[in-house]
């Protein structure tokens, strides 16, 4: 079989799962984790074959794999459809494989199985816990398959995102990924918060989809394609596109278009101003956090800006000012960065803070991918992705276990105040109550901060740093380090509260570490978080840089035409990472270490504090701004005027015309002309029948006589005629 | 040898006597019987017309075939009615079922 | 052609050169028919009186009887004897008998059959008549014998007679059905209708081509003429001789001879349709072997008659019926059909023989298990009697 | 005159004989019983016209099945067999003049055709007119739709028989 024909297969398990599940093993746990599992499994090891295949490839950015089948015939040609591996989704295609892979895995523990039925579970609420013999255990998930038919079908619409060869089979995977993270934020759907967290996740991320959708529409018009190897690897066409002006003054063909899909990313990749949804979106299970948040979705945002780079770098060349697109990417990436570390300095919500982070780095990517460090933005995708993933399996471990904890001090029955096991206030000193899970959650947590040297964080954050020093964007640079700053700050207060010092509650006192099969994945990731920064360490750099050879850079940037060269080496943007990284978790320990109920940041920082905790009341302003203002229109101008006056009122004339028409047709023409001729045949035809009635004796043979009589008659005629 | 002729005087009798037994039989029966009669008369005309004017192509046989199967169809449906109204009414007399007069 | 290797040509064609110098053609044709007519239903009617004793003889066999054996050397004679009686008998008409039907019934019950025999192939050129529509007259001719039967039943003013004459149309005409569908089978297997043909055409014997068919024929042959196990029509137990309660004498004779004269016919033809006529060894030097072998050949059918009527007990009507609309029916269809397209994909072809026998026995498997199926569903419905004490030897 | 005519001339007798006699008799079964030979009479006829396989036909279908069932529905619908009872009704008078006249009409008019008096022209002896008719019953550029009509209409005749002819509940 060729390497081509297992991309084609890559997506297709997860698809089977999810109708298998779906239509058949519903009823049977084992049997729906085992096919989503299993599927996920064959998946990875279909991406793994191709990865290895890729990475066997001299030049691959030349000739990737790729094959097409026609799809649509439109008018003159035939729009295929098809699969591309290059290094860029090859590298894609490793981490999400692997995610994914881990992420079903510790589904099977964060969701319980084999625990006993709880006996107030119902569908739509997290499981309460059931009492077995006495004390109160973990109880297993009502809509246990169902959640793996999900991210079954989540996976395949990464997959298939990651595989496509063109924008809009990548754009179906990304709405079919819209689609389930809609539903998996909405899991619990009987908890109105989960709801209003999906129905937000959705329509935030559809803005952004809308415009991409625009964006592709145009380039199609403009090109007559959307393969990615046919636009983004003919340089005149590019050209043409970067000269041809747009309906907007001032801005190219290719600077419109680039800029409609990257508000789609800013969209999916929950970027400023539309990552109001992310936060939200912790209300899902965790493993869907992850997810969502690290493997897949908003990944798949800069995936595509990554893909489209190319179009959107149009018209710039290496060294050059930057172009409009890249020029918003880069402040918008930036701001996003700073921005949303700033708020997750104080979050309680051990998962929020964690969406916070993501946000920021995701920042961080789009304004690296804004300043032209393709390499870099790539790279720190892969490593994010490996330790964010890390991160948030094992928040959701700690909260797995503080549930435990939490149902063993309650007893299962929620009275009274419930101590909420993802407020970090309500933690501590966990690390000897689950160590396993406080080293993979340290690993992750050193990893996002960039810890120097060892973590794989340090090394694509410090490659990004250096690219915006050496390329003289000081302003994204200083931006990017302040960012980092905080980004080691709120990481180290993070572990700090949750897994040091004394336990708060007595929920904490009881936690527990969890079933092999979330540690395991744990442990899996926590490996990737380190050693996926080593294939990434540019030369040149202080005894480490000859051991390793800048694989990641030949490799992925070898997917461009032009071979980005690595930025010149400079101490300085080292120092600073270092710097950062290491006094930003400084500050935190000694900010945290004996922290109580009340976070110790709220009296100095005051009014500030009030103003990060609630977001900048992003919520509220939106909600003030388009939320209430788009309630009022529909009830005031749509309903109100439109609906009832507008179209009601010309309803009602239409009907009074057609009654008025009708009544006159009646009295003038139906009555007298058409009933008068009825009645008058009728009539006739009556007095006919008067006549008529005598013949009919109901004596059939008497008919017949008639008939034969005129028979008769007819041939006496012929008769006459031939004898006279 | 016969001239056509004597087979289209026989079957002109032959459809006068069935006529006149559908014309003037009682007994319902009866008259599905005349009708028998003429079918036949019919059915002789078309075959004398074929032996003697087109014996080379069949359509003369065929037509009586189909006259045969008109035949079947037409006694099974006829009798099947009489005897159901002999259910009803007790009477197969084409006088008394009257019902459709005025 | 020699006088001993074929004397009855022989003898017929001296005649008619004498009659054709004598007289007109057409006459002389005339007659010749005639003669012909003469002579092959004396052919019949005098084999009937040898049948009587030989199926007398053989149903007391089976019987454990010893069977005539008074008159003549081994009985021989029994049937003359029955036959002097019957007609020395009182001819008693009942009074409100309607005496036109009452008479020609039994004549037209022996004419039915007798009339078959015209077209019967005795041997190579013996044959009343080479029809070539011989089976469907043979099929047309059969509607004479239910004629006489109504007749019978219905003139003898008697209402046992008509209630046998009523069960016998039913049930002759329903399992006319079938008979004609298996009929059409031969008829496929030899392309033709005339018997001459059909004898000829038995290089291999449609027994073979077509077991089902012939067991299908025989069945219903043998509810044609309503012997055990489907002669109600004339059940004594139920109604009391059935059609021909009222008759007496010869007329009774009459149905009689003819009842026994139609078992021999049904052996004669499944003969000629089944068994290769009157193929065999030398037959077509010698035609009287070829008679002998067809007279040998309708035995077997014959004692199969017999043999049938004296092993099985009487069937109700309904599952008679039954039998004859829900499987007889369907399954001669189902030959029919598979006959046909078989022929049609082996014509001319080695595989024709072997082709036709696997497809008949898969037919045959299939309707079994269809069968069985049915049964096991409606064994419900089947009628059972209160148990009754048994008289045990004290 | 020939063998043949005279066969003809004493079949027709048969045949127009027993027809009167079938349309005249009050007793039904007899009157059947006389359509009988009518119908063999017109087999025979059929016969005379080289139509062999109609002959049998004729035998098969109308003596076979369609006398019988006469037959059979007189005996069903007669309450007593031999109950005489007036079997013309009121007009029979006008049926006997107009049928007379039909029938004396058609004869004049045949009488006026010229060719009335052909013979008929020899038959090839080896001709195989069976499997022409079976051909051209079912040849495409034959009769087979036709033919397949009249199946349907066998088929619906059959239906509409059993469905017309079955008990309802409340005749009981």
């Amino acid at each position: 079989m060729t390497t081509e024909t297992l991309i084609w297969l890559i997506p297709l398990p997860p698809l089977l799962a999810f109708f298998l599940i779906l239509l058949f093993t519903r009823r049977n746990h084992a049997l729906s984790h085992t096919v989503g599992v299993g599927a996920a499994l064959l998946s990875w090891l279909l991406g793994m074959l191709v990865f290895v295949a890729a990475i066997g490839v001299e030049h691959l950015g030349e000739h990737p794999f790729t094959s097409s089948v026609g799809w649509l015939p439109l008018g003159s040609d035939i729009f295929s459809v098809g699969v591309l591996i290059d290094p860029l989704s090859a590298v894609t295609l490793f981490f999400v494989a692997w995610t994914v892979l881990m992420i079903f895995i510790f589904s099977i523990g964060y969701h319980n199985f084999g625990q006993p039925k709880g006996e107030h579970d119902v569908p739509g609420l997290p499981p309460h816990g059931a009492t077995e013999h006495g004390h109160s255990v973990p109880s297993v998930e009502p809509m246990y398959s169902r959640f793996f038919a999900f991210i079954a079908l989540f996976a395949f619409g990464m997959f298939t995102l990651v595989v496509s060869d063109n924008l809009l089979t990548l754009f179906v995977g990304w709405e079919i990924m819209g689609l389930c993270s809609y539903l998996l934020i909405g899991f619990w759907y009987a908890k109105p918060s989960a709801r209003a967290a999906a129905i937000k996740a959705f329509i935030t991320t559809r803005i952004g989809d809308v415009f991409m959708l625009l964006g592709i529409v145009a380039l199609y018009a403009a090109t007559g394609t959307l393969n990615f190897r046919e636009i983004l690897y003919n340089p005149e066409l590019l050209e043409q596109l970067a000269s041809a002006p747009s309906v907007i003054a001032g801005l190219s063909l290719a600077g419109l278009i680039g800029l409609l899909l990257f508000i789609g990313t800013v969209g999916k990749s929950a970027q400023w101003p539309l990552h109001v949804w992310l936060p939200d979106a912790m209300e899902g299970p965790t493993p869907v956090s992850a997810m969502i948040h690290a493997a897949t979705m908003v990944s798949a945002g800069v995936y595509m800006v990554l893909r489209m780079f190319p179009l959107l770098s149009a018209g710039w060349e290496h060294g050059a000012p930057l172009n409009t697109t890249m020029t918003v990417m880069a402040f918008i990436g930036a701001f996003t960065a700073l921005f949303a570390a700033t708020i997750a300095l104080t979050q309680k919500d051990i998962k929020r803070v964690l969406a916070y982070s993501t946000i920021s780095q995701l920042g961080y990517m789009i304004a690296a991918l804004g300043i032209g460090a393709y390499v870099a933005a790539a790279f720190h995708l892969v490593t994010h992705a490996f330790f964010k993933a890390l991160l948030f399996l094992s928040s959701g471990s700690v909260i797995h276990g503080m549930e435990h904890g939490v149902l063993h001090t309650e007893g299962g029955q929620h009275s009274g105040e419930h101590i909420d096991p993802q407020d970090m206030f309500n933690m501590g000193g966990l690390k000897n109550k689950m160590p396993i899970t406080f080293w993979t959650f340290l690993i992750g947590g050193l990893a996002l901060s960039g810890f120097p040297l060892i973590t794989a964080g340090f090394w694509s954050k410090d490659e990004i740093l250096a690219d915006a020093f050496g390329n003289g964007h000081l302003l994204v640079f200083i931006t990017l380090a302040v960012a980092a700053l905080l980004t080691a700050f709120y990481t180290m207060r993070q572990i700090t509260l949750t897994f040091l010092g004394k336990p708060r509650t007595k929920a904490a006192e009881h936690a527990s570490e969890n079933v092999r099969t979330m540690t395991v994945p744990l442990m899996v990731l926590s490996v990737f978080a380190i050693a996926a920064g080593w294939v990434g360490i540019p030369e040149h750099f202080p005894g480490l840089g000859g051991l390793l050879p800048s694989w990641f850079h030949e490799f992925v940037g070898g997917t461009l035409l032009e071979h980005p060269e690595a930025v010149t080496f400079d101490t300085v943007p080292l120092l600073v990472s270092i710097v950062v990284a290491l006094a930003g978790l400084a500050l935190g320990w000694l900010a945290y270490r004996n922290a109580k109920q009340e976070d110790p940041l709220r009296k100095p920082l005051g009014r500030a504090y009030t103003l990060l905790e609630s977001k900048y009341y992003f919520d509220e302003l939106y909600d003030a701004v388009f939320v209430r203002p788009a309630k009022r229109f529909a009830e005031g101008f749509s309903y109100m005027f439109l609906d009832r006056q507008v179209i009601d009122g010309a309803l009602h004339r239409v009907a009074q015309a057609a009654f008025l028409l009708g009544s006159i047709f009646r009295n003038y023409f139906d009555t007298p002309v058409v009933n008068g001729f009825g009645d008058f045949t009728a009539s006739v035809t009556q007095s006919f029948g008067r006549l008529l009635r005598k013949v009919q004796t109901g004596q059939v043979q008497q008919y017949l006589l008639f008939v034969a009589l005129l028979a008769f008659g007819g041939l006496f005629y012929y008769l006459l005629n031939v004898l006279q | 040898m016969i001239p056509l002729s004597w087979y289209l005087y026989l079957s002109a009798g032959l459809f006068g006597l069935g006529l006149y037994g559908v014309l003037a039989r009682k007994n319902a029966i009866a008259i599905l019987m005349g009708v028998e009669l003429m079918l036949n008369a019919v059915n002789i005309n078309i075959v004398a017309f074929w032996r003697y004017l087109t014996p080379e192509n069949m359509s003369g046989q065929a037509f009586a075939v189909m006259v045969f199967a008109v035949a079947a169809a037409e006694v099974a449906v006829g009798l099947a009615l009489v005897i159901s109204i002999y259910r009803r009414r007790k009477t197969v007399d084409a006088n008394e079922i009257n019902l459709m007069k005025w | 052609m020699s006088f001993f290797q074929d004397p009855v040509s022989a003898i017929s064609a001296l005649i008619s050169n004498f009659l054709y110098t004598l007289l007109p053609q057409a006459w002389a044709h005339l007659i010749m028919t005639l003669l012909g007519v003469v002579v092959v239903a004396s052919f019949g009617l005098i084999i009937v009186i040898f049948l009587i004793w030989v199926e007398r003889k053989i149903a007391a066999r089976f019987q454990d009887r010893v069977g005539p054996n008074r008159a003549g050397p081994y009985g021989l004679l029994q049937t003359f004897a029955d036959m002097v009686k019957l007609l020395t008998k009182e001819d008693v008409i009942p009074e409100k008998a309607d005496r036109l039907a009452f008479n020609i019934a039994p004549i037209l019950s022996v004419v039915a059959v007798l009339l078959i025999w015209a077209v019967i192939p005795f041997a190579p050129g013996w044959i009343g008549t080479d029809l070539n529509v011989g089976v469907l007259y043979i099929a047309a001719v059969g509607s004479f014998g239910i004629l006489s039967i109504l007749m019978a039943g219905w003139s003898s003013n008697n209402k046992y007679a008509l209630l046998g004459a009523f069960r016998a149309v039913a049930q002759l005409i329903s399992y006319e059905v079938p008979m004609l569908i298996t009929l059409m089978v031969p008829v496929l297997l030899a392309r033709g209708m005339g018997m001459m043909d059909m004898v000829r055409d038995q290089a291999v014997w449609f027994i073979v081509l077509a077991p089902v068919s012939a067991i299908i024929f025989l069945v219903s042959s043998i509810a044609e003429i309503g012997r055990t196990p489907f002669d109600l029509l004339e059940a004594e137990s139920e109604i009391v001789a059935g059609y021909h309660t009222e008759y007496t004498g010869m007329k009774f004779g009459l149905f009689f001879a003819a009842e026994f004269l139609h078992a021999f016919t049904i052996g004669v033809l499944f003969a000629i349709l089944f068994l290769g006529g009157w193929r065999g060894p030398g037959a077509e030097e010698f035609p009287l072997l070829g008679v002998i072998y067809l007279m040998l050949k309708a035995s077997v059918g014959y004692f199969i008659v017999m043999w049938v009527r004296s092993t099985l007990p009487r069937i109700r009507i309904d599952q008679m019926l039954a039998l004859n609309w829900k499987f007889l029916t369907p399954l001669s269809l189902a030959l029919l059909i598979l006959t046909a397209i078989v022929e049609k994909t082996f014509e001319g072809n080695a595989w024709r023989v072997p082709a036709l026998l696997i497809g008949n026995v898969i037919v045959l498997i299939v309707s079994y298990y269809i069968m069985r199926a049915a049964s096991r569903r409606t064994s419900k419905e089947r009628v059972t009697f209160k148990k009754r004490p048994v008289a045990k030897p004290a | 005159m020939t063998a043949q005519q005279g066969v003809f001339l004493f079949i027709s007798f048969v045949i127009l004989f027993s027809a009167y006699t079938m349309v005249t008799r009050s007793n039904l079964v007899h009157a059947a019983l006389f359509l009988v030979v009518t119908l063999f009479g017109v087999a025979v006829i059929f016969v005379l016209l080289d139509a062999g396989f109609l002959a049998v036909v004729q035998v098969l279908v109308y003596i076979g099945a369609i006398a019988i069932l006469m037959i059979f529905a007189v005996m069903l619908t007669q309450d007593n067999a031999a109950k005489q009872q007036e079997s013309m009704n009121l007009n029979y008078g006008w049926a006997l003049l107009l049928s007379a006249l039909f029938a004396f009409a058609l004869i004049v008019m045949l009488g006026q055709w010229p060719d009335i008096g052909g013979l008929a022209p020899a038959l090839d002896p080896r001709r195989d007119t069976i499997a022409e008719l079976g051909s051209a019953l079912v040849s495409p550029d034959g009769y087979v739709i036709p033919f397949e009509v009249a199946s349907v209409l066998l088929l619906a005749a059959l239906i509409g028989a059993l469905v017309v002819a079955r008990p309802q509940k409340k005749d009981k």
